[in-house]
C-alpha cells in the first residue's frame, strides 16, 4: 500500500478513529506535537473531510469525538438492528432542556424555573447516561450541579453545545443578570 | 411560538368548565398567560374530565399521563402560588408582585419552547453513533511480552477447574402418590382408631407428611374416617367410620 | 449540524465506521440499496477520502473493514498504550489458550466455553496482534470466527500451531465439546 504522507488533520482522524470515546485536547496536542492553534485548524478540516465518510465532529467540554452523521441514524440504526429508544416524557425533556442551557446547574435551580419537583425527571435523565453529574455548588450543603453528556450531543444529533437554538434575547438577558449576582 | 409537538396528545383531551371549553393544553396556556384567573379554575373538575377521557381511549398511552400529570402540577403549583397568602414582607412599591411571576412563567415559557425544539429533534430521529471499538492496528508492531507456551496450558487447567460440571449425587426419594397413601391410611385404620403420625409413619419426610395430609382430607370428604385435633398443631386422631364404603381413590 | 446530502461512499464509511468488524459484500449492498458496479465505485472513492482522516480501506476475502493507515502505526499505537510491551491478563491468556486450540472459533463460542462475557479480552488480543479475524461461520447472522496470528507464535515461540503442548485428555474432550452446538 502506498502511503501518502499524513497532515495533521489526517493523523488526528486516525487517532479519534481509535478511540471509543471522547479525546481531551491536552492529550490530542500530546500525542500529535501540535499547539492549540494547529490542533484547532486540524479540527476545522476534519470537520471537512469527516462528511466525504458519512463522519461528524462531536465536541464536548473540550474533548473531542467521531461520529457517524446525525441523518444517516436510520440507515445505520437498520444495519445494527438497532430499535429507536422510547420517547422521554414532557417533564423529562423540559428537565433536559434546563439543563442544556443552564449547566452547570441544581435540582433546585431547575425546580425553581418548572416549579415542580423534578428528582424523578431528573433521575431518568440520568439513567438514560443524557445527564450527569458534574461537580457541587460550593454554598451550603455543597448541591450536585448537573450537567448534559456526550451521549445528550449524539443523541439529539447536535456536534456541540452551540447548535442548540438560542433562548429569546429577552430570556438570556434576565438568565444572565441573575446568574451574576 | 413554534408548533406545539408536545401538546398533540392533550390537545386532543377536551375540557369544559366554567368560563373555558377547549383542549387541555390550551387551559394551560392560557393560565399562564393570566388570560384565565387560576383562582376560579377546579382542578378537581380538570382531573375528572381528563380521566373521563383516558377512559374513553382503547389502551391509555403512559405519555399521555405523563404530560397530563406535567400540565395538573403546573396548575397546582400555579393555583397554591396564587391562593396562598405570601409571607408579609415590606411593601416594595416600585416592585409590583405580578411581575416576578410574569417573569417566571416567561423562564418557564422559554425552556418549555426549548424542549419542543429537542423534542422535533428527538421525532426526526436524527442520532449519531460512535464507533464500539478500536480497531486493529498493523499487528507486526505490536509488542507482548513473550511467554512460555505453558502458560497456555496452565490458563486452560484453570479454566477447567472453575467451569468444570462437578458430580452431584441426586438423592430423590421415591415419591408417594396420594392413591397410595390413601391406601396406607386405611390399612393403618384396620386395627382401630390411630394418630396422623403413627399412620403416616414415625420416619415420614415432609413430602410424605404433605401427601399424608391430602390423602386424610380425601378420606374425609368421602366419609371413610373421622378426624379430630383438640389443639392446633396437636395430634390428630383419626378413626375410621363403620359404614361399608368404596375403596378411597384419589383421583375424583 | 449542517447536512449536505451524503453518497453511496459516504454512506458506506458511515457503516464501516460503526462496525467493529470487516462487513460482507452483500451486507453492504442489501443495506445501501445499491448494485456490485456502483458498490465498487463507492469504495473507490471511499479509498480515496479515507487518507484525509489517516484511514485505509482493508478487503479481506470479501468483507470489508475502515482501519487506520499502516505508516500511522507508531503514532496509533502509541496513543493507545500498545507501544509498551504488555503482560497479557488472565482474562486474556484464558480466551487466548481457547482460540489456540479451538480455532475458528466465534466470540459466541468463546463465551459459551468461558462462561462470561468474552469481548473486552478478545478486543485486547485482536489490538496486540495476537488474534484476527479468519472467516465466518455459514450459519445465521454469520458470526465472524477468530484464529490465532503470525506475531501470536512469535510471541509464544512456537513454529507452528503443532508444537501447541498438549491438553490432558479430559481438557481436550471437555474443550471440545463446550460451546459447540
Amino acid at each position: 500500500m502506498t502511503d501518502p504522507p499524513f497532515d495533521l488533520a489526517a493523523r488526528l482522524g486516525a487517532l479519534l478513529f481509535v478511540s471509543g470515546e471522547p479525546v481531551e485536547r491536552a492529550e490530542l496536542i500530546n500525542h500529535l506535537g501540535c499547539n492549540e492553534t494547529e490542533l484547532d485548524a486540524a479540527l476545522a478540516t476534519l470537520r471537512e473531510r469527516g462528511p466525504g465518510l458519512g463522519l461528524v465532529l462531536i465536541e464536548h467540554s473540550g474533548a473531542y469525538q467521531l461520529a457517524t452523521a446525525p441523518s444517516l441514524a436510520e440507515l445505520v440504526e437498520a444495519f445494527l438492528g438497532l430499535d429507536r429508544p422510547a420517547r422521554l416524557s414532557a417533564a423529562a425533556l423540559e428537565t433536559l432542556a434546563i439543563v442544556a442551557y443552564r449547566q452547570p446547574v441544581t435540582r433546585a435551580e431547575i425546580e425553581a424555573i418548572r416549579g415542580v419537583d423534578s428528582s424523578a425527571a431528573l433521575q431518568t435523565l440520568i439513567a438514560r447516561g443524557l445527564v450527569e453529574p458534574v461537580g457541587r455548588l460550593p454554598t451550603v450543603g455543597q448541591p450536585i450541579q448537573y450537567g448534559t453528556t456526550v451521549q445528550f450531543l449524539q443523541a439529539f444529533g447536535l456536534a456541540s453545545l452551540e447548535e442548540l437554538p438560542d433562548l429569546p434575547p429577552e430570556i438570556s438577558e434576565f438568565l444572565a443578570e441573575e446568574g451574576s449576582q | 411560538m413554534p408548533v406545539d409537538i408536545r401538546s398533540t396528545r392533550l390537545a386532543d383531551c377536551l375540557i369544559t368548565i366554567e368560563g373555558f371549553s377547549g383542549p387541555l393544553d390550551l387551559l394551560l396556556r392560557l393560565v399562564e398567560e393570566r388570560r384565565l384567573p387560576v383562582t376560579e379554575l377546579s382542578l378537581v373538575e380538570v382531573t375528572d374530565q381528563f380521566l373521563a377521557h383516558l377512559a374513553s381511549l382503547e389502551d391509555a398511552p403512559l405519555e399521555l399521563v405523563a404530560d397530563f400529570t406535567v400540565v395538573a402540577a403546573r396548575l397546582i403549583a400555579l393555583k397554591a402560588r396564587a391562593l396562598l397568602p405570601r409571607p408579609a414582607e415590606p411593601e416594595a412599591p416600585g416592585e409590583p408582585e405580578p411581575d416576578d411571576l410574569i417573569r417566571q412563567l416567561k423562564l418557564y415559557q422559554a425552556f418549555r419552547d426549548a424542549a419542543q425544539e429537542l423534542r422535533l429533534r428527538e421525532l426526526r430521529g436524527r442520532r449519531a453513533y460512535v464507533r464500539p471499538a478500536i480497531s486493529p492496528p498493523s499487528p507486526a508492531r505490536v509488542k507482548v511480552i513473550a511467554r512460555d507456551p505453558a502458560s497456555l496450558l496452565t490458563a486452560l487447567r484453570r479454566w477447567h477447574r472453575r467451569v468444570e460440571p462437578r458430580p452431584v449425587t441426586l438423592r430423590l426419594p421415591p415419591a408417594i402418590s396420594l392413591r397410595a397413601m390413601a391406601r396406607r391410611l386405611l390399612a393403618g385404620l384396620r386395627g382401630g382408631a390411630r394418630t396422623f403420625r403413627e399412620l403416616v409413619g414415625r420416619k415420614a419426610d415432609r413430602r410424605e407428611l404433605a401427601a399424608g395430609f391430602l390423602a386424610l382430607l380425601v378420606l374425609i370428604r368421602r366419609g371413610a374416617v373421622q378426624a379430630e385435633q383438640e389443639v392446633p398443631f396437636g395430634e390428630i386422631m383419626v378413626t375410621p367410620r363403620a359404614r361399608p364404603w368404596r375403596e378411597a381413590t384419589a383421583d375424583d
